[in-house]
């Protein structure tokens, strides 16, 4: 009972899924349409909570155990807090019952994505470019007749994209488009004909009952 | 202008024998209209469609340019209508004789969706087959991926220095096919550094993954008859931050100076990291993953390089599991399948003047 | 050649000071930079121009902060196109973190347009000349749910509105009165619009994308599944050398930063030739 | 050189320089920094959860639309929960059961369609796809190299025979096509990764610093 239902509930709606495609039938279109707004939208929106639930616990154990930097737990939870409020309570745009503005300064939800979440979140990846480039420096060595070709292909592509590239000539960024649509798009095919196929057996696995490490440890 | 004195010379000929049915293989509300072009069809602009509910009075309900032949109409289920083509020259036209009635209505299969079908049924049937073929425990041939090669070499350079063996998993949870690939590696990795005695050292970003790595390296040692080799301090759960992650594993690299390193699993952007580390040390670096994005920079940070489905093709060569050889053969398969409809599509598009591209569209 | 043992034991600090250094000079001196369209852009730009009257311009905004920097620009690019053409313009995420980059890309725009604008009628109203509809998890339901309905999957606006009630939603149903939808974005969503909604309803889509994971997608672009494309900085500089032909206000970030990546570029290429002469000359010697 | 005075301009940018100081070496700032960013952005998950989707697409409707049925996928949706509670823990099999088997089944046909076929259909050697590039007569050259890199490419990654003989050769010509097409990748990532970098230090130098215009 505890397998056989959820491998049922697997097939059927994986066939809900494929059909679709294959017949636009009023009333085949109309029920499916109905199914994934009211059905799925409903039960996926519970999911998005749960990993909330998991990171929070992490964070209370290691308060609790007092891990290594368990102090930073605490400016995670208490930010989690004070934006979920101002958030929930003050609304998107500030247009909630909580007031979200003091004279001039505001700090409803959007002002906190835009001034705390923006500039974290792209100067983590700015950090990158300074990775790229000391392993540019250190790392990234012409060791084989591969990596030669990959790194020749490299610095074409790295001139020809520039303003530079088109004032050399005229033919370079010309040259480099036809890398990326000709020998680009032939390994890049070649290496998705495989990726595709693969995902078809994970998805054709999952639906008739064969892939089932997705029911979790406890069987 | 030389149009207009020609047409005011002679009527213009209608196009003939309109024809109207349901579209085909449609959700319904769809009516194509057809006829055969009319003789004046290079000194026209183009043909008017005119509709009418009872046969008498008709409006124009469409325009097409000149030589075209169809026209999709959007119509009522449960109307009949009555169709009339006028061939247009600037301001005069001459209209076809009418239609017989035509009636819109759903049809179950959409038939431009035949070729879906197809190809679905054909690539299902394979990956089927070839899991009841493997469930069968029949003998299924897999080549040994010349990254192995490079696996025991590296291991065995690093007994030579007395120096311990590095296995990065990456930052891929056990829904990542790349992480649970790299633990298969990583029990034969662990085999080979049990029988030469040399230390194996695992971090790791995950906690899941982390607790089953564990065990398949506990697991690796007792079949080779030394579980006294196991050192639970060498398999560890560092951190979930992806680049605390990798700061970490350049301090063991530093520390620990291992003379190979095995980064093997599913990477974002912190391999760059941990890759340039591995390369100062001077060791001995195996990179495998199926992050496309990550694979240019190890080929050229790392001495040797699985790419992507090898990463598959390797784990299931390892540990000879039914699952994984039966996913490897009917990919196989299915790559069989994609060489001979290129091969036959081009011929038939080389060879004869039939429209082959759209059988594809 | 005791030279190259130096060079190979650099500290990493100092390679990060030299790159800060080739970066923030040329922001501060800048040079006009001018840069040339190549076709996937201009297609791009050409499928959003010839939108008919009747139809809409669905923007997919699918970055994070993460790649702002690289697609924020697209977006606004795209939108000043939208705005400056009246072209009417509805914008949507399947993420969370997106949907903010949406309302603060479109606020801006918004402000630059009515900051010059003196009537009602060239200014650009909420509601009228656009509408942001939001954000409905999973993405699978708007991938698939816009070919049939699209207040079906927004029956309200991010703003709480009746999406059905908007002026620039009147006859607007399904992804068949979309003119063509754009997705910038930092990941794969322009590969689900390709297999879900153009397989299905045969909506035409372009792509504003990261240069990380632009390779790949080129071969979507070869087979016409993609209309247009922009990619990186580049492609949005690309594009926005075009929108400023129709002189629309605005700075130009992409194309101020042109500068400052060419002299990034350079020192990356010299970083690895050098490596690379001083690992071949060490290993000779061993 | 006028320095901004608006406070969450220097917000911004102090926390900008907290990540950057991990160029250093792993510091408290950054660690305070990366926790306060998954905090926060949770707190943006609830928030737009809640008023974005729980809401006006589940809750409203019920209560106040009179769309009652609905009430069967919030139970449904409800069962998530059952996770924290041992003894029924199986039940979270059943929606997410009913979220994988639909995505699954959607994407069937999705990648058949999008990732096999219309592939091949871009591959093929035939007149309509040489005059795809509009260059002519080279138009054909072109479209015979993609399709030798297409097969030679899709050969090396052949596992049921030994890379021996003409299956030796095309796996030594696909491993080129392959590295080119990893050079190509390289090199837009390098732009990419670069442009991250000046777009930071555009808002440091522009809006906080007032340096550049």
């Amino acid at each position: 009972m505890k397998t056989r239902i959820p491998l049922f509930l697997v097939l059927v709606f994986g066939i809900v899924g494929i059909i679709p495609y294959y017949s636009q039938h009023p009333i085949i279109q109309g029920s499916e349409n109905f199914i994934r707004n009211d059905v799925i939208r409903i039960v996926a929106a519970f999911a998005l909570i749960l990993g909330l639930g998991s990171l929070l616990r992490v964070h209370f154990d290691k308060i609790r155990r007092s891990r290594p930097n368990w102090q930073y737990s605490y400016v995670l939870i208490i930010g989690f807090v004070v934006s979920s409020i101002i958030g929930l309570l003050g609304g998107r745009v500030g247009e909630g019952f909580l007031p979200t503005q003091i004279g001039g300064f505001e700090f409803h939800m959007q002002v906190l994505f835009e001034n705390i979440i923006v500039p974290l979140g792209s100067t983590m990846f700015a950090l990158l470019a300074f990775f790229m480039a000391s392993a540019a420096y250190r790392a990234f060595r012409a060791r084989s007749l591969d990596a030669t070709l990959l790194l020749v292909t490299a610095f074409i592509i790295m001139i020809g994209l520039l303003p530079l590239g088109d004032r050399i000539s005229p033919h370079l960024p010309s040259f480099v488009q036809w890398i990326m649509d000709i020998p680009n798009v032939a390994s890049k095919r070649g290496i998705g004909f495989g990726i595709a196929l693969g995902s078809l057996a994970t998805s054709l696995k999952i639906i008739l009952g064969i892939e089932r490490s997705w029911l979790g440890g406890s069987k | 202008m030389v149009a207009l004195i020609l047409v005011g010379l002679f009527a213009l000929a209608p196009p003939t024998n309109v024809q109207a049915l349901d579209t085909p293989g449609d959700g319904g509300e769809a009516i194509t209209v057809e006829w055969q072009l009319s003789p004046d069809d290079n000194i026209i602009d183009g043909y008017e469609i005119h509709r009418s509910e009872d046969g008498v009075d008709f409006a124009m309900v469409g325009f097409v340019g000149r030589s075209r032949t169809r026209y999709e109409d959007n119509t009522d289920d449960g109307q009949e209508y009555y169709y009339k083509v006028a061939a247009l020259a600037d301001t005069v036209r001459t209209f076809s004789e009418s239609s017989p009635p035509a009636l819109s209505s759903p049809q179950w299969f959409n038939n431009s969706a035949l070729i879906l079908l197809i190809a679905m049924l054909i690539f299902g049937g394979i990956i089927l087959y070839y899991i009841y073929v493997a469930r069968k425990g029949k003998e299924l041939y897999i080549r040994k991926i010349a990254g192995l090669e490079a696996v025991d070499d590296a291991v065995g350079r690093a007994t030579e220095m007395g120096k311990p063996v590095l296995y990065v998993i990456g930052i891929g949870t056990m829904s990542n096919i790349a992480s649970i690939a790299s633990i298969n590696i990583l029990a034969e990795v662990a085999k080979k550094a049990g029988q030469y005695e040399t230390p194996l050292i695992v971090p790791h970003s995950d906690p899941i993954v982390y607790t089953v790595a564990r065990e398949v390296v506990k697991e690796s040692y007792t079949s080779i008859g030394r579980p006294d080799l196991f050192d639970p301090d060498k398999v560890f759960f560092v951190t979930q931050s992806q680049f605390a992650y990798a700061a970490a594993i350049d301090g063991i690299m530093v520390r620990e100076r291992p003379a190979a390193n095995f980064l093997i699993g599913w990477f974002r952007a912190e391999s760059l990291i941990i890759a340039e580390t591995g390369a100062i040390t001077g060791a001995i670096q195996i990179a495998g993953t199926d992050s496309v994005s990550q694979l240019p920079f190890f080929v050229t940070a790392c001495d040797y390089t699985i790419i992507g489905e090898e990463l598959y093709a390797a784990s299931a060569y390892l540990s000879r599991e039914p699952m994984l050889l039966s996913a490897i053969k009917g990919e196989d398969v299915g790559k069989m399948v994609i060489f001979a409809a290129l091969g036959i599509a081009s011929l038939i598009g080389l060879l004869t003047r039939f429209p082959i591209l759209t059988i594809f569209q | 050649m005791k030279i190259f043992d130096y060079l190979a034991t650099i500290d990493r600090r100092i390679i990060y000071f030299i790159l800060a250094i080739v970066v923030i000079l040329p922001l501060v001196f800048p040079r006009p930079q001018s840069v040339r369209v190549m076709t996937p852009a201009q297609k791009l730009f050409e499928a959003v121009d010839s939108i008919p009257e009747e139809k809409v311009l669905l923007i997919d905004f699918d970055y994070d902060p993460q790649t702002a920097p690289e697609n924020e620009p697209m977006a606004i690019a795209i939108i000043r196109h939208a705005f400056e053409k009246r072209i009417k313009l509805a914008a949507l995420s399947l993420y969370v973190q997106p949907l903010g980059l949406a309302v603060k890309a479109l606020d801006q725009v918004r402000e630059e347009f009515n900051a010059q604008a003196t009537t009602y009628e060239d200014s650009i109203i909420y509601g009228r000349d656009y509408v942001l509809l939001g954000w409905q998890p999973p993405p699978i339901v708007p991938l698939l749910g816009l070919g049939i309905s699209i207040s079906g999957v927004y029956p309200t606006d991010y703003y709480g509105y009746r999406t059905d009630s908007l002026p620039v939603m009147q006859g607007i149903r399904n992804l068949n009165n979309v003119g063509i939808l754009v997705s910038v974005s930092g990941g794969s969503a322009p590969l689900w619009w390709v297999a879900y909604s153009q397989v299905r309803y045969g909506v035409a889509v372009g792509a504003g994308l990261t240069a990380v994971s632009a390779s790949e997608f080129f071969i979507y672009y070869q087979t016409g599944q993609f209309t247009g494309l922009m990619v990186g900085m580049k492609g949005a500089a690309e594009y926005e050398e075009m929108v400023a032909q129709l002189d629309v206000p605005g700075r130009r970030r992409a194309s101020e930063a042109l500068g400052s990546l060419t002299a990034a570029h350079l020192t990356i290429i010299a970083f690895i030739i050098i490596g690379n002469i001083g690992y071949f000359v060490r290993r000779r010697r061993k | 050189m006028n320095i901004s005075t608006a406070f969450w301009v220097w917000v911004s940018a102090l926390l900008s320089l907290c990540i950057f100081s991990f160029l250093y070496k792993d510091n408290p700032f950054y660690k305070f920094a990366e926790h306060l960013f998954v905090g926060v952005s949770n707190g943006y998950l609830v928030t737009l959860t809640w008023h974005g989707v729980l809401w006006p697409a589940a809750l409203r409707p019920v209560l106040f639309e009179g769309r009652w049925w609905l009430i069967i996928a919030l139970i449904v949706g409800a069962l998530y929960l059952t996770r924290f509670i041992p003894r029924i823990s199986w039940m979270v099999r059943i929606p997410i059961a009913i979220s994988m088997g639909y995505s699954s089944g959607a994407a069937i046909p999705a990648v058949i369609q999008a990732d096999i076929v219309r592939q091949v259909q871009g591959t093929i050697l035939t007149p309509d796809n040489f005059s795809r590039w509009n260059a002519g007569s080279a138009g054909v050259i072109w479209t015979i190299i993609l399709f030798i890199g297409v097969v030679c490419t899709l050969s090396y990654f052949y596992f049921s025979r030994e890379h021996k003989g003409v299956l030796g050769v095309t796996s030594r010509i696909g491993i080129i096509f392959i590295m080119v097409g990893f050079g190509a990748a390289f090199g837009y990532t390098v732009m990419a990764r670069i442009s991250l970098l000046i777009g930071r230090l555009q808002f440091l130098l522009g809006d906080w610093l007032g340096i550049i215009q």
